[in-house]
């Protein structure tokens, strides 16, 4: 919203524009992070750089949040702008596009990405239309955070995985970074970002390390990321799947079949062009993610291919490993046989190319 | 709400709730001693303006509404004909940088704040000089330039959104207020209960103010809330609440000048709830079935322009020519905002996914 | 859920158990009813035969309903069995949950399927899994009707088609039926249906006419029905875009295409047997639904044939014609143009047989 | 809630607040003419089952705590240690054929309403004998024999359900009340403002009961909600809001009474406000950065299991060895219980998907 806001005082301290990229402080050696730790670190960098960037979040000040994201921020930044809010997920997700639409960028955390149904009313009919229904008047310069999936044993109402829902909504932009380094650059980008961006965060990520570079990089929301190449077959992943598809391709590998990985990242855009390419070599598809199948991210990649000229190169049926339909339940053993594993991953792939499918 | 309310209004406020309207007399009289001190605090010209908005308003809906009739306007439409002294009560007491958000019933709201008329019917019209560029029509009309934040589709809608408008005030040291127009049925949702205790722990300057017209649609608030006064609800909230005569300028606009006040002193937010009646029916699906000719009469014997009209005159505020030349002017300006209206481009079909995101 | 209440005198009143097929009604000469009426009668004759089920929703009662859809049901049945709720949809949600979990019927509307919003929480986080979180102690016998889609100039937070959010979650029944018959009969079928059963009513559905058996009838939900048998390629459509289908399968006979329209009525359970036998028999797929395209039913359904059998039979790309990727806006063009229309299905056909795609 | 909370228990209600407990006085007597008039309703062996069933309760979050340590437990927990005299207190109060919706804190309530502890302990090692046959664990746990719809992992979650299952009740003519747990957290969700909204105004016969431990996982009541009392908040719905010393069974169980028999006489619903205090962290990943030592310190020193316990020994409701046969007795159990836990068998992958849906 270009409003006289844009001027004022408050304003005037930020370092340099949030789009630019800050250099200066790249290490030269590689550097090792948790996922949480690299979130943690690009909030900390957009507070620094920017006076408008705020957290928002319920027990993310002194508690440090549910999975210790936000950690010692609100001792670095001052509870006003790590802001703990009562447990009213509608109004304060309301709150936050209050924010956003004058002058403030606020960082939502959901403390469990179930809780998000009962904002949705605040996140689909309102942020992601207030642009268009207004014919462009506004932006609505919203982060939110939403920590997902299962494996913690927290049953039904903790454990979804709701990302294919936002996917499903124009005027939203939708990503669900898999490694840390992607989880900073993506978080960045977010920030910078005119328009609502989601952000689903698998919880078992959250202690996983990796190299991530200092100081500010973005990734472009809407880009996915091909981790591996290979001829056989194309797995398309999202979040955590990306690295159980990894860890099938490095089985498969030793059984003579080499599959491309490709981390999706972005959910809405969606890069049709990297996953059509990569079809187009390999002539066949198989989608991994941990949404319920059903009209889970899986049908939409499915069906983009098989609409798309990829669909002349496809040698198998395209194959959709998602989560099982039910909720998410409470016993180890049956949580774990409810969203894919390595081996089923391993075992579909040796089907589809056996043509056993 | 039923017939009972007409008298209900001049009763003292349900226990608990405190009175920061002016106190209207069982009798009022009508000399100049009993002027009350918001017609001391606003200039003679701003009374003036007060009524002309109030007039436009009027005129505005009812063009609307013929335009409707006329197979001109799209989809639906929810005039708050009759509620016009609480639209530019509350807002008379705004500075152009004060924000706000409204409702489903919201023309007067924009009128009210700033909006141009030409740039509503347009919208109305689905045209390119629409306040939304024809994307978004009567539920959804904003104009930004004046702090207009909007209308919304969704009841209850607004009061989070204004809630974090506030909050977004203080931390950026803006003094400006925030109003929050809700109806009566809106005081049910959830969102309400949310964003008022938000407000309240957080002091931010809001202003909350329900428009009690007596029904969410068909359901009366005694049929729906369990409190009389929907003002007693700020006791949950510790703010204070105060029930005021929605059809009495004076009434709604020293509320406001106190809530206003209060909130830019930084004592945080307040609760109005401005009793007043829609002549019209809901939508224009409304049938009436829920409510009474002998209701609707009783209201329309209360119309708030034509008692701010005889009091404007009768204080010496305007003339008889000079309420004749407010209703000329508007008239002109209306004809003039509907020709602008009908001139205007419609957005091409090209553009359709135009908006969705930042260029 | 068997407590005693099954048992207690006020249900000893209800005639006959809700499964069995009253036949008697049934009359010789057929009869017309439109799509609001063919609702309402099967509310009435559900709440005649059964006095566990009652109606909930905003305006239901004097004033018919937004759509007029209860009309004068309060008149007949009374206050008690046909409710008006405040204007709150999240608890209203929770109460019918409540009451469906205790031996009652509930039927609930939304005033507008956009409000749903307000109660993913109670319905995806409650109703949805309450059986299975309890182990099957308990089931949630509730009925939540939705009117949807766009075509009134009600713009973009009145106008959603937000079926595929609620297909995406098991534990609920999806149901979209596209005709006064069905509208009756999948009504009463999810009446009998001892789970939560979601119905995506169009608005412009409500005052088209069609034939109407009298007395009690059910449509199974999970069968999707073949309207219109045709060699050259499947259109499987949605609710009104069936009746658009088969507008453009009528013109495009007169061209020398045959399409064979599928009525797909319920999202979930799929029929995915119904469309892969016609896939297999026309060697080509086009899906149309008025939801956003991307991740709308349409997905999954073009999903669930690239992965199934009848691939190797497909002899072009699988075609979806979904909505546009922005809200419903107010201009009615612009409006139109959001949405498939028959000409759209039409040309989409021409090029898809064309080779042109 | 801070410290000085400890006293405030003691102070006279907030003003608004109707207190229905019994009135504790400033210096307690002990003296048999202080017995509260509840302990004459109950009868002497009820009372010990009551003391039973706290110390079952504690016994039970103290085994299971420990069996989460050796990780014998999957996922997370909540334990309601120090809470043990409200959900007795509530529930001695109701019949087995009452309902009640409880919250993620639930364990208290759910014994105190009559489920086996074997059974529960099945859940939490995810077994077929488990409450939920292992699918629910710990924050789903239900009984629907004894009227326990179940535990919620949503905040608020149960409210508005428990609002609908006293419709069905008054709907169908039964005589049941239901009983609405939730904490203090919960009292900012819209939930909360919609239900007991409905409730009012069609008169249902609900019970809520909020939990105010001081907390909402780190917020402070204070921090997060607009009135001093939770109860205070029941103005906005017309109904009675009490405030009771949620660490003596006695109060606990004379505001219970006194609020089922309004609900079972048709007078409709009433807000219970329990001040207690949860000893132990909200889960297991709480590192306690919210409060002080001393804090939880001075709570320990108001253990509701120690003073009932003394107060029943006092007034000859129990012996010495009356209470130590019921602690070995409650030994005995708990440690059947999770030999029976362990021996149950794990459901069956192939069952996956069983329970989805009604076969
Ligand atoms: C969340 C939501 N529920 C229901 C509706 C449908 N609806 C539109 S206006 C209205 C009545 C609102 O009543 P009130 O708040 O008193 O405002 P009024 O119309 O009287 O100005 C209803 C039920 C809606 N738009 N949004
Ligand atoms: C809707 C929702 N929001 C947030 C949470 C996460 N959460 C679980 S318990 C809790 C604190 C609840 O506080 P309170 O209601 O006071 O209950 P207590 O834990 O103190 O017993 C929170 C924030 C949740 N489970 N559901
Ligand atoms: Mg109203
Ligand atoms: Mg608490």
């Amino acid at each position: 919203m270009s409003t006289p806001i844009e001027a004022t005082a408050i304003l005037q301290r930020r370092r340099s524009s949030v789009e630019d990229t800050r250099s200066s402080g790249l290490s030269p050696e590689p550097r090792e992070l948790s996922y949480a730790q690299a979130i943690q670190e690009a909030m900390a960098i957009a507070m620094e750089r920017d006076e408008r960037v705020f957290l928002m979040g319920e027990d993310i000040g002194v508690y440090g949040g549910a999975f210790q994201v936000t950690g010692d921020l609100v001792h670095r930044f001052g509870a006003d702008r790590v802001m703990d809010t009562p447990i009213s997920e509608l109004g304060s997700a309301g709150v936050a596009i209050g924010a956003a639409l004058t002058g403030l960028r606020p960082i939502f955390e959901f403390q469990f990405s179930d809780f998000s149904a009962l904002a949705m009313e605040q996140i689909v009919n309102q942020a992601a239309k207030l642009r268009f229904m207004l014919g462009g008047a506004v932006s609505v310069p919203l982060v939110m955070r939403f920590p997902s999936g299962s494996g913690t044993g927290a049953a039904a109402q903790h454990s979804q995985s709701l990302e294919a829902w936002f996917a499903h909504v124009p005027g939203l932009k939708v990503v669900q970074p898999a490694t840390p380094h992607d989880a900073k650059g993506c978080l960045l980008a977010a920030i910078a970002d005119p328009d609502p961006v989601m952000i689903f965060e698998h919880k078992l990520l959250y202690k996983m390390k990796g190299e991530v570079p200092e100081g500010h990089y973005t990734v472009p929301l809407g880009k996915a990321r091909l981790c591996r190449p290979g001829r056989d077959v194309t797995i398309v992943a999202t979040s955590i799947m990306v690295h159980r598809s990894l860890a099938a391709a490095e089985e498969l590998s030793r059984e003579g079949i080499e599959a491309e990985v490709i981390d999706l990242r972005s959910l809405r855009p969606l890069d049709r062009d990297t996953l059509t390419q990569s079809v187009k070599r390999t002539h066949r598809l198989v989608c991994v993610y941990e949404g319920v199948k059903t009209l889970g991210i899986g049908a939409e990649l499915s069906a983009s291919i098989a609409e798309s000229d990829a669909f002349d190169y496809l040698d198998a049926p395209i194959l959709r490993l998602g989560g099982a339909e039910c909720p998410i339940p409470y016993n180890p053993e049956l949580e774990k046989a409810a969203v894919p594993q390595t081996p089923t991953i391993i075992a579909a792939v040796r089907d589809l190319i056996g043509g056993r499918l | 709400m039923g017939l009972e309310d007409v008298t209900l209004r001049e009763k003292s406020v349900a226990s608990g709730v405190r009175q920061l309207g002016r106190a209207r007399p069982q009798n009022p009289s009508r000399d100049a001693v009993s002027m009350p001190s918001v017609y001391r605090r606003l200039s003679a010209e701003s009374l003036r303006q007060a009524l002309r908005k109030m007039h436009l308003i009027r005129r505005f809906e009812e063009s609307a509404e013929d335009a409707y009739m006329r197979g001109l306007v799209h989809g639906t439409m929810h005039l708050s004909i009759g509620q016009e002294a609480s639209a530019v009560g509350i807002c008379a007491t705004l500075e152009p940088t004060d924000y706000m958000t409204s409702t489903h019933r919201g023309h007067g709201h924009s009128i009210a704040k700033g909006a141009q008329v030409a740039r509503m019917f347009a919208e109305f019209f689905g045209k390119e000089d629409g306040y939304c560029r024809g994307r978004g029509g009567s539920m959804h009309i904003a104009d930004v330039s004046t702090g207009n934040l909007g209308a919304n589709g969704i009841v209850g809608g607004g009061l989070p959104i204004a809630v974090g408008v506030a909050l977004s005030m203080k931390k950026q040291r803006r003094s400006c207020v925030v109003v929050s127009f809700f109806g009566d049925g809106a005081n049910n949702e959830g969102a309400f209960h949310e964003a008022l205790n938000m407000a309240s722990i957080w002091k931010l300057p809001v202003v909350f103010v329900c428009e009690n017209n007596g029904y969410g649609m068909s359901t009366s608030t005694e049929r729906s809330t369990a409190v009389k006064d929907v003002a007693e609800r700020a006791c949950a909230y510790s703010m204070p609440g105060i029930v005021v005569d929605g059809n009495d300028f004076a009434a709604v606009a020293q509320a406001a000048f106190d809530a206003v006040e209060r909130a830019r002193r930084g004592d945080g937010p307040s609760l109005i709830e401005s009793k007043t009646y829609r002549i019209r029916g809901h939508s224009r699906s409304d049938r009436n079935r829920y409510r009474t000719k002998e209701e609707i009469e009783a209201w329309l014997a209360r119309d708030p322009i034509v008692a701010f009209e005889r009091e404007l005159a009768r204080l010496g505020f305007v003339s008889k020519s000079g309420i004749e030349a407010i209703r000329t002017d508007v008239e002109c300006e209306i004809a003039e905002a509907i020709a602008f209206a009908k001139a205007s481009p419609a957005p091409s079909v090209e553009e359709l996914t135009r908006y969705v995101y930042s260029d």
